[in-house]
């Protein structure tokens, strides 16, 4: 039975649905970190994932889709930031709102642009020589006969955590969520850095779009994320803004969510009702056992001016 | 209804009306219709991508109400409950809603399904012959209405042409949720399936999942054949067109309802088309 | 800085000032609170703009858009509220906004290096690895300082620095500052406290509801003329304590230990007791166990051992609640955090404890407004406390109204035990004058009365009994006759009444 | 009871009088809007002018528009009150959704099984809304109670929980739950049709033969409901004790801790009744609209994203239980008119969930300034006249010094 569960078929599903979650929620641990929330990461994928989609279907460079995603995602952080920043929006509404104007103009882009579904050549699986040979435990199958851009969101984790513990740039966003009065006090420029973080977010947005309509499903149809944007959101919580602790909600979702996908093969008996759910109920049920303190970063949502 | 020779429709519909499925089903008939007659003759709206039901109650009282309309068709079983309310409140309006064969007793109200388990035993019995691993894969949506009679249809077709295939059905609880449809895809092939087939709007991503990974796709509700490819075998087609005639007809003749229909292969509602298989 | 103008809803925060400083030359800046020292200053560090007049830089008109642009023009400020993030190192506050060596990368242990060359040369301790948090106030001002140092101001602001120091700290400051002088900076030092601005400053100047009142040299400046020119009126600084007998023991603390935030244990075996009509001053540099030993009387610590009796009765590890109905009332150290809600109206942080008892309710839920009101219009007469209504959000008082306001709330509970920690933190003169003589007056009704303050004149000449606390610890408890300056002075160092 | 009616009008007029007068901000915004959502028309080849007439038309251009406008801010306005409790009481409630669902499905099992048994009207819808409400609150305060036991985060359980609501719904509606006469066949699982005498009766005055309103509408008696537990949360919030410690534990944990104020069981409290209020919301959809339940699979089939919507309703109502009547309204009137706009004119779902986002973002964008006007009107700054007035005594002062 259990030879039968988790095979490495399974854990490597689980590595490629992980993908999507990691980008968004590197990207939305950036923003979160100098205290702005982005509710409007789903819409933002989705206008990501429809740019990545039509440059792809019309020129067939998957480079340019990348970039048209990244172009696309900068554009609407710039929209968010300056929506959340300077008009300093409700975070709680405005990201809302984004998310709604995401969803209905990819959809509408697509009918008028493409039309009907049409599927598009994406990423190739890229077997790392060698390693892919693993049979070890089946681990070269499992980690490293993925595509591209699922490496690149792996490789992502640790880059993250680098910029936000070792560098200037890292340090600025920390002092800004923690304590902006401070961090202006000492000449940091409170509004640059959060434009910064939310534009950083809205790109890797963007790419989590392309990975889906580019690189897993390679299709694009409207709301193709269906609300997975949110879950990523929720995953920043549960890896407590730190990026290593994204990579493990996200890996812990999809796993469980890979899980039941195998059960519903093998073991047809169980409510499939149940089995969706699992994903979700085990994420909170991980996180009540999980550590207890947390260094939620004080400034998240409120928007920042002096005195004056 | 509507004093001047137009035969006006109008409906709603829970997806787009490029779905591959089961909207675009109803959108296609309805432009079939119009071909026929002709525009002078035939003309309609259509509100698409209507999943909260409360937003069809509001369309369909309008349009009811307006008198403009001489059927008002709710196309999604989501919508009956509300015209099992309304239709009574306005007796002299035609309506029709599926897919369900319930008109609530109501002779302005007419019913109409698809025997889509006809079309699935036919699509079940023909992947049982080429599947070369014995092993098939279906993705559903939620295991109710048209989607559970087509999964059946396959089911008990695949059966019955070969007994030891194993058919491993996964429904994904929802209608729109692409990759997860996507994934579970790739867990049927995983587990060795080499054919697919799945119903409703969702299963995009596992006709592209079929073509990459060289396995066959069959097909529901509407045709899939151009984003299939040469992985797509065979579809069933609904032609609600043969329902939409005769309803006509009778309102014409002033008769507004009361009538149940069911498509099938026999009375042509229901086509199997090839792929480029 | 000429004819300085700077307005806000409803204040004229700064109005017409001028004032100026040179090099090598500390200029003290005196006021009660709320006279405009601190947004002078901000408008000097470009927190804030002028609305009206010029500010001169080495003979230039400079605008100062923000403090990223003061700190370029060489200009640092130590703010009244500390500007340091919490959850950040000392080195990383440090370092924060400044260019790293390595670029993008950050070079933290060039400027841990660098920070422990400046500690020693100032002899200021601390270590660069500790986050700010586990800092008590006094190590956070040297960080503050440090800071400073490090950014190398040619002209530093320090808005009530010693606010939170003790004599030894105080006077470490001092010697930084004198050093800095000698070494050209310009300095300006805000206060309350006479005697230091006596001491350190070369000029004087006064403001008062945002005008100046005049600048003086220190030279001519006696402590009775700079408290007229700041109230306006002449004050008492030396208040009498008339004798109360001393009454049955109201509060006793049994080797109490408690942890402290750091985890480690803040609080070693602390034996004490307060009798009713007593004031019994702990003493000691901030850090050395104050806040938790406050903390577990008021039920807002756990403790991990000994045991605490209020009234003859065991209350150890009571919750709030019950130990507020016990008559325990506590004049929290954090008045901001702790002690009001800053976005609750006057009226409501009067009733903060109060808000369910009978006479504040209807029915037992509602809230009788009428009542309330009644009582904290009251309150605010009898306080003096200026405030435009009972209405408004409390975060529009200034520092001292607020302290005022929580002392009117806490003593009108007509308390049996007060537990009052730093009382007169960062308020001005004629303030703390004021909550002085209520705390006395308590006395005289029998309250029994544990005075925490870092302020050593306070204690003086308040407590009738002295105790100082070091590293968590008890040193020695010594009546007050017996005490001078240097004795406690030398306790607070750690030194036993047996070395002595 | 220690409620001034005075106080409910006053809120109503001072936010009403505060938006009048720095109402330009918000007209720029909705003009912006405005403009935006024209460019997408005229980019499909559609007439704006029409379209936004039709919108209006469709919102409240008749009485039935109206009607359909305040049905669908129903629900919206219910969970918007218990957002601002929850809120208020420091907690993230991203919740609505589930917490409706776990309403509706307690309040049509309650009709289902004790519609035959009691045949009382009233005590039958009264014991409806109690196991809504308890359901909701039950649902909800789960989430309160982990993030004040465990210190789970509430915007991760309410948006998880979302999902595992809906997912127990369709088992329910698949199972225990569906219609005895669906049985063998499978159509959408739904569940009985509720008894007559559960269901809400409908608003319709008539005054007189000559004078009628909402007539023949859906308009139901859950519009009363609703505004009556506004006004109930409303003087709950901000003149009862229950609402003081609600409200202080969200402002500041500490000052309330050291108040002697039980703060875990202040946001357990809050989640409880936000979650309640919320489940009743989706009692009284299936009361008053829908007379049961039935699935589609997704949670918005049903709840039609009122548990979102709540949410952007209660900001814009700036978390006061009465601002949020007006706030769901006009929430109300933007999704319906909209519908109505996309049959008028013919364009696609999409092209209005993209304008209604735009309106929303270019909405609250404007809410700053708003408040700034509004804060600036407050406090009317001294006049430098005045000042340079005081200048000569502060000198007159420094002479009695020297
Ligand atoms: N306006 C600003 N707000 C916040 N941080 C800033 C700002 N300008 C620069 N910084 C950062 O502060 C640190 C030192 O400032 P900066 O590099 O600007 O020195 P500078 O070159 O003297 O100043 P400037 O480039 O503005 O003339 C660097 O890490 C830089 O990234
Ligand atoms: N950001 C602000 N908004 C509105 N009013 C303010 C603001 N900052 C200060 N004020 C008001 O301006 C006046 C001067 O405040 P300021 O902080 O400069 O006084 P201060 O001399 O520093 O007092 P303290 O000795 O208590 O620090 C006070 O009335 C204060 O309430
Ligand atoms: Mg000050
Ligand atoms: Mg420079």
């Amino acid at each position: 039975m259990i030879d039968q569960i988790l095979t490495a078929s399974v854990l490597a599903s689980a590595i490629r649905l992980a993908t999507p979650y990691i980008f968004a929620g590197l990207g939305e641990t950036f923003g979160q970190r100098s205290g702005v929330l982005n509710l409007g990461v789903d819409g933002i994928m989705l206008m990501g994932a429809f740019a990545a989609f039509y440059t792809v279907f019309t020129t067939q460079s998957l480079l340019l889709g990348v970039l048209a995603a990244l172009l696309v995602g900068l554009l609407l952080g710039l929209a968010t930031a300056f929506v959340s920043v300077t008009l300093k929006a409700e975070q709680g509404i405005s990201g809302i709102g984004f998310y709604l104007f995401g969803l209905g103009m990819s959809e509408l882009l697509y009918q008028k642009l493409i039309g009907t579904p049409k599927s598009v050549t994406g990423f190739p699986p890229l077997a790392i020589p060698g390693l892919s040979d693993i049979e070890f435990l089946g681990i070269g199958q499992i980690f490293f006969r993925h595509n591209l851009l699922v490496y690149l969101a792996f490789a992502l984790v640790p880059i993250s955590a680098f910029i936000l513990n070792r560098t200037t740039f890292g340090l600025k966003i920390r002092a800004v969520g923690q304590n902006p009065e401070a961090a202006d006090a000492m000449g940091v420029n409170v509004a640059r850095v959060r434009y910064m973080t939310v534009m950083l977010g809205g790109l890797m947005a963007g790419l989590a779009g392309a990975s889906l309509s580019i690189a897993l499903l390679n299709v694009f149809q409207q709301n193709l994320t269906s609300g997975l944007g949110f879950i990523a959101v929720a995953l920043v919580y549960f890896g407590r803004w730190r990026p290593v602790g994204v990579l493990l909600g996200a890996l812990l979702f999809s796993f469980v969510n890979a899980l039941q996908l195998q059960a519903s093969v093998i073991a047809p008996n169980i409510p499939s009702e149940f089995a969706v759910m699992a994903p979700y109920a085990i994420t909170i049920i991980a996180l009540v056992f999980a550590s207890k303190q947390t260094e939620k970063p004080t400034a998240l949502t409120k928007p920042f001016e002096r005195g004056e | 209804q509507a004093q001047d020779a137009v035969f006006r429709v109008a409906a709603v519909a829970p997806s787009a009306t490029n779905d591959l499925a089961f909207s675009q089903s109803m959108y296609d008939a309805l432009l079939a219709i119009q071909k026929e007659m002709g525009e002078d003759q035939f003309q309609f709206v259509f509100q698409d991508g209507t999943f909260i039901v409360d937003d069809a109650a509001v369309a369909l009282r309008e349009w009811a109400s307006s008198g403009e309309y001489d059927l008002v068709i709710a196309h999604g079983s989501q919508y009956g409950a509300i015209l099992e309310e309304l239709a009574p409140e306005f007796p002299d309006v035609s309506f029709a809603w599926g897919t369900d064969q319930n008109t609530f007793g109501l002779d302005n109200v007419y019913a109409y399904t698809a025997a889509s388990n006809e079309g699935g035993f036919l699509n079940g019995a023909m992947a049982a012959l080429m599947t070369k691993t014995g092993v098939i894969g279906v993705v559903g949506p939620i295991e109710v209405g048209d989607a559970k009679l087509y999964v059946d249809g396959f089911v008990a077709g695949a059966k019955a042409a070969k007994p030891d295939v194993t058919v491993n059905v996964t429904y994904i609880q929802s209608f729109s949720d692409v990759p997860l449809a996507t994934e579970a895809a790739k867990t049927h092939i995983a587990n060795g399936a080499d054919i697919l087939t799945g119903t409703a709007q969702m299963v995009v991503g596992a006709i592209a999942v079929a073509k990459e990974e060289g396995a066959l796709w069959f097909g529901t509700q509407s045709s899939q054949a151009e984003l299939a490819a040469e992985a797509g075998v065979q579809f069933q087609v609904y032609k609600w067109e043969v329902v939409l005639r005769d309803i006509i007809a009778n309102i014409k003749a002033g008769k507004l309802g009361g009538e149940a229909y069911v498509i099938t292969l026999a009375n042509g509602g229901l086509v199997m088309e090839k792929g480029l298989r | 800085m000429r004819g300085i103008v700077k307005r806000f809803p409803g204040v004229l925060a700064v109005n017409h000032v001028d004032f100026d400083v040179q090099a090598s030359e500390i200029h003290a800046l005196l006021g009660e609170n709320g006279a405009g020292k601190s947004t002078l200053m901000k408008m000097l560090y470009g927190l804030y703009h002028p609305d009206e007049g010029r500010i001169i830089l080495d003979g230039n008109e400079v605008r100062i858009h923000s403090p990223h642009d003061a700190i370029q023009r060489g200009i640092g400020m130590i703010h009244q509220h500390f500007m340091l993030v919490p959850s950040l190192t000392v080195a990383e506050n440090i370092a924060l906004g400044m260019r790293s060596t390595r670029g993008l990368i950050l070079d933290l242990d060039v400027v841990s290096r660098r920070v422990q060359e400046l500690s020693e040369q100032y002899n200021l301790r601390v270590d660069p690895q500790t986050p700010i948090w586990q800092l008590a106030v006094g190590e956070q001002q040297r960080v503050e300082i440090i800071r400073a140092l490090y950014r190398g101001a040619s002209l530093l602001i320090l808005d009530e620095p010693t606010a939170v120091l003790t004599p030894q700290e105080v006077d470490d400051l001092f010697r930084v500052l004198r050093q800095m002088t000698a070494d050209g900076h310009a300095l300006i030092f805000i206060s309350h406290k006479l005697h230091e601005v006596l001491a350190i400053s070369h000029r004087i100047t006064v403001l008062r509801d945002g005008q100046k009142v005049g600048t003086i040299p220190t030279g001519e400046a006696t402590r009775v003329k700079l408290a007229e020119m700041m109230v306006g009126r002449p004050v008492v600084l030396e208040y009498d304590r008339p004798p109360v007998e001393r009454g049955p023991e109201r509060l006793r603390l049994v080797s109490v230990s408690a942890r402290s935030d750091r985890g480690d244990l803040g609080l070693k075996e602390v034996s004490l007791s307060v009798h009713a009509g007593e004031i019994l001053g702990i003493a000691g540099v901030s850090g050395n166990g104050q806040r938790e030993l406050a903390q577990v009387i008021a039920g807002l610590r756990p403790v991990t051992s000994g045991s605490i009796e209020l009234d003859g009765r065991d209350v150890t590890g009571a919750l709030p609640t019950t130990l507020i109905g016990l008559g325990l009332c506590y004049i929290p150290e954090e008045r901001m955090v702790d002690g009001v809600i800053k976005e609750f109206t006057v009226a409501e942080n009067f009733v903060l404890q109060d808000h369910g008892r009978a006479n504040y309710t209807r029915a037992g839920i509602f809230l009788n407004f009428g009542a309330i009101t009644r009582a904290c219009r009251q309150a605010i007469r009898a306080y003096e406390i200026k405030t435009p209504g009972t209405d408004v959000p409390v975060k529009t008082l200034s520092g001292g109204n607020i302290q005022k306001l929580i002392l009117a709330r806490e003593l009108t509970r007509s308390p049996q035990v007060i537990v009052a920690a730093q009382p007169t933190r960062g308020v001005d003169i004629g303030a703390t004058e004021y909550i002085h003589r209520r705390l006395l007056e308590q006395r005289s009704q029998g309250a029994a009365i544990l005075l925490i303050s870092e302020d050593l004149d306070e204690i003086m000449a308040l407590s009738d009994r002295i105790g100082v606390m070091y590293e968590g610890r008890m040193v020695g408890i010594i009546p007050r006759a017996s005490a001078d300056v240097n004795t406690v002075g030398a306790m607070m160092a750690g030194a036993t009444l047996e070395q002595l | 009871m220690n409620f001034r009616p005075s106080a409910v009008t006053l809120v109503f007029f001072k936010t009403f009088a505060n938006s009048l007068l720095n109402a330009w901000p918000l007209l720029l915004a909705i003009a912006a809007a405005a403009a935006a959502a024209s460019l997408l028309l005229l980019a499909l080849n559609a007439n704006p002018i029409q379209a936004f007439s039709s919108m209006l038309q469709g919102a409240f251009g008749t009485t039935n528009a109206t009607a359909e406008t305040l049905v669908k801010a129903i629900p919206v306005l219910f969970v918007a009150i218990g957002i601002c409790v929850a809120f208020r009481g420091g907690v993230v409630n991203i919740g609505g959704e589930g917490q409706m669902i776990a309403g509706a499905v307690a309040g049509v099992t309650a009709a289902l099984t004790l519609g035959p048994i009691i045949t009382f009207g009233p005590l039958l819808i009264a014991l409806c809304l109690v196991c809504g409400f308890l359901a909701g609150a039950l649902y909800g305060g789960l989430a309160g109670f982990l993030k004040a036991y465990f210190n789970v985060n509430e915007i991760l359980s309410t948006i998880m929980l979302n999902q595992v609501a809906v997912q127990m719904m369709n088992f329910l509606l698949n199972g225990p739950l569906l219609d005895p006469a669906e049985l063998g066949t499978n159509h959408i699982p739904k569940t009985a049709r509720i008894v007559q005498w559960a269901e809400l009766p409908r608003l319709s005055l008539s005054l007189g033969d000559n004078f009628e309103l909402f007539t023949r509408t859906r308009l139901h008696f859950g519009l009363v409901l609703g505004i009556i537990l506004a006004i109930v949360i409303y003087v709950l919030l901000w003149r009862t004790t229950i609402g003081y410690r609600i409200r202080a534990v969200g402002q500041n944990e500490r000052a309330s801790r050291y108040a002697g104020i039980n703060v875990r069981r202040q946001i357990v409290l809050a989640m409880f009744l936000a979650g309640g209020i919320a489940g009743l919301a989706g009692v009284v959809q299936v009361l008053g609209l829908q007379y049961r339940l039935q699935t589609d699979g997704s949670p918005t089939g049903f709840t039609g994203n009122a548990g979102f919507n709540g949410i952007v309703a209660a900001l814009f109502g700036g978390l006061n239980p009465l601002g949020a009547i007006p706030a769901s309204v006009v929430f109300g009137g933007l999704l319906v008119g909209a519908q109505k706009m996309q049959r008028d004119l013919g364009v696609s779902a999409a092209l209005i969930t993209a304008i209604n986002g735009l309106i929303v973002v270019f909405v609250v964008s404007s809410q700053y300034y708003i408040r700034q006007r509004a804060r600036r009107r407050l406090a009317a700054p001294t006049s430098p006249a005045a000042a340079a007035a005081e200048r000569p005594a502060a000198a007159a002062a420094l002479e009695q010094q020297a």
